[in-house]
């Protein structure tokens, strides 16, 4: 019998090795697999690539793996935030490398990289620095700059549903990146805020189908990181 | 908000919003950037529909919940508590951006620190060396959607005109404005430069065109100073 | 009050004239809105641009639009059928042209055409007479050909529900490549088979969100392409 | 199935698919292609469970329906009815050839009309000047998928050789097939050629040489005749 489910967190991405490229879902806290990546931050692999939307808050979750100096290289949109010093100040301090990507040519890097489209062309960007020395191409008329499909190690994710086999849905606009991650990372790592048998998800609304999913873990209650921030709480 | 009340001349914050409102046709698929243009929901028109999109996966983005009623899991672009309405759907940020560079959203209203007589919009960053640079989704929206309204103050804090005849910000987008609020005017960017089309309240066209840093031509037909 | 519902079949689409190109959602007769198509024969446009996976069957929906010679060319994967003889017929007597397109990239192609994506790299044709003549690129050690996006005049659809504003579900494998075409064609036109009222779909399982759908008119117990072969029926 | 029945020598259809499912790992994403493939689903050994996808839009396909069950909206890439299993999900065209091209799919299971020594495969087209050509998914199946099995008669039924130096007809995908069963015997493609896995009951490995257009290697372990 198929069986995804891992019993304890640790054990769920204790294969997370320096080095390792990992696509993060969530943008800003919605979707945030806040469990997962403290769990990343117990583990200690160093020098990964961090693939997200922003560069989290506070000193939990996202920030604070970055704080814990794990973070070698970000790949995000918008690495701003009104509740964190953590990124600005290595970055200002040179300690951290930042890709800036728009963040429609990001998920759809994302994308194109779990559909096996190894690059495909946007007009985002064009008459923009970030199109500088990239390559331009005009399509019946329009220019279009090239980009290119991202694929990670790891995708750390978090549902609100999922089987055993590994069939998810998700909660709002917590949905945002992390279905399109499931699908680009080799080992896709999934806490989910309820396990469901098989059968009790309808087959029209699946949201991520089984066979992106590698490993769930259940994370009935999880942090909820706006709260944390509130109480001036850092992990670890 | 301080800086612009009804006591002086112009026009307010929420006033701009409602001049970009009343230019939105009923039945839009609309996208409003963060700040000021975020008030334009509140002035939908007697009689017109519109259905909010924003960028993190909500087709059909309702109002602020009410205090205590907030779900950090339903969110808008600017990370702050909405609610959906009735017809309202969800979707990943694949989806959510095929709505966006397919062309499929028909006006976004945005912020600028500059725009060019040309339409170029600059509003992401000010090229400052130590500035972190974070682009967020707007070069997507400039480039995708068929409409971009920008409402901004007509000048910075410290009376800088934001209007001028070339960017040296950092552009999100080439030649992609189309009308510009201000709080002092409603401005066209045609291909003759920016073109007045009307006036605040108690500001006059010569006021108008000191502190737009680049030409500006009168209206093609006579607008009276309200 | 956006009302995208329309009461007549006849009206829905009478706006489709010569020369259009036209997207057919189904796959097979599963999901292939056959009352659209035999209004579309009604309507009597010709010299039209097909995209469909098939070239239909028996005498039939789209296969009786061929018939009928409306169609001047067909960009499908699979054109050939157990029980038509229309299209080959007309392909070898040349009066159809044919543009033959993988599944997978004639979808890929469709989607990237509602996304905004004007081309694309996929690996596949490679090496076979279908990427001769195409622009062959490679990225990191693999060869990829330059697919270009789709894009259309007019879709036409079959959906299970759809509200007034048109947001819509699909039934099972009828699904296919209907909510693509839904994102790729300027005028979007769906059959439902019934109509709800606004806030009865879930948010979460809404398939085709609103804001690519036209008009949509009420269609509740289509016509099932296969009894109508069984009967020997043709259209009109 | 009329040419191979279980009287002669050789492995029927039935046989050549059981040897095709006692190859495939547990918990394998599998594709079945139209035909002797679709046949792999019915002998999935004791203790293994597969997931099968169908290029229409269902992973999680399970057998066909009673008859007078049949929903002409849920059928398989033949076009045949066939069922949902527990734990299914449906999705659009666009996402199922995310599975296919993203290689997400570990097997796939596929006819063909000639396979080269070096895997090339052709089961599309003969390119005669007068066929309709029709490749549906199967570009995109040999292009994305892990690992490609092949099913298929040893030779035509003209007893012309289908495994072959060069593929004469138009190939759907250069170096794909990774093994290939036959009625007569188990055949990997490896970077020297043809090399024999196992022979069917009463066939010999001099047979097979003599029916295949390319040179055939033995087992890299000695095989018994079974």
């Amino acid at each position: 019998m198929i069986d995804k489910r891992i019993k304890t967190i640790a054990s769920v991405l204790s294969d997370i090795s320096d080095g390792a490229t990992i696509m993060v879902g969530g943008f800003g806290e919605a979707g945030s697999p806040i469990e997962l990546i403290h769990a990343l931050i117990d583990n200690g692999a160093k020098e990964l690539t961090v693939i997200n939307n922003n560069t989290g808050n506070g000193e939990v979750g996202l920030a604070a793996l970055i704080g814990n100096g794990q973070v070698k290289k970000m790949i995000c949109s918008y690495p701003r935030s009104s509740h964190s010093k953590v990124f600005p100040e290595l970055f200002r301090a040179g300690k951290i490398e930042l890709e800036i990507v728009p963040q429609g040519t990001l998920a759809e890097r994302i994308r194109a990289g779990g559909a096996g489209i190894p690059a495909f062309y946007t007009a985002t960007t064009i008459g923009t620095p970030l199109s500088e020395g990239k390559e331009i191409r005009n399509i019946k008329g329009r220019d279009y700059v090239l980009e290119y499909g991202l694929v990670a190690d790891f995708a750390l994710i978090k549902c609100e549903e999922a089987d055993r086999l590994g069939n998810l849905t998700y909660n709002k606009t917590a949905r945002n990146f992390n279905p399109i991650m499931c699908t680009a990372a080799k080992v896709t790592i999934v806490q989910a805020r309820k396990f469901v048998e098989v059968g009790d998800l309808n087959p029209e609304h699946v949201i991520t189908p089984n066979i992106y999913v590698d490993r769930i873990v259940e994370v009935t209650t999880p942090l909820i990181e706006s709260q944390l921030i509130e109480k001036g709480a850092r992990y670890p | 908000m301080s800086s612009n009340t009804t006591e002086k001349a112009g026009w307010n914050r929420e006033e701009m919003a409602q001049c970009a409102a009343r230019d939105i046709p009923n039945g839009s698929y609309v996208n409003l950037g963060i700040g000021i243009p975020e008030l334009v929901a509140r002035f939908v028109p007697d009689g017109r529909e519109f259905i909010y999109h924003t960028e993190n996966g909500l087709l059909g983005m309702g109002p602020s919940p009410e205090p205590g009623q907030e779900d950090p899991e339903l969110i808008n672009a600017g990370k702050r508590a909405v609610t959906a309405v009735p017809g309202a759907s969800f979707f990943h940020h694949g989806d959510s951006f095929t709505m966006i560079r397919g062309g499929h959203i028909d006006v976004c209203v945005l912020g600028a620190m500059q725009i060019s007589q040309t339409g170029d919009l600059a509003n992401w960053s000010t090229g400052a060396p130590d500035a972190i640079p974070a682009v967020g989704g707007a070069m997507d929206l400039v480039a995708g959607v068929k409409t971009i309204l920008v409402i901004s103050q007509h000048t910075t804090k410290n009376g800088i005109p934001k209007l001028v005849e070339n960017c040296s910000y950092p552009l999100t987008g080439k030649s992609v404005v189309s009308r510009i609020y201000t709080d002092l005017a409603i401005i066209d960017v045609t291909p003759k430069g920016f073109q007045l089309v009307s006036l605040a309240p108690g500001v006059s066209f010569d006021e108008v065109a000191a502190k737009t840093d680049a030409p500006l031509l009168p209206p093609t037909i006579a607008t009276k100073e309200s």
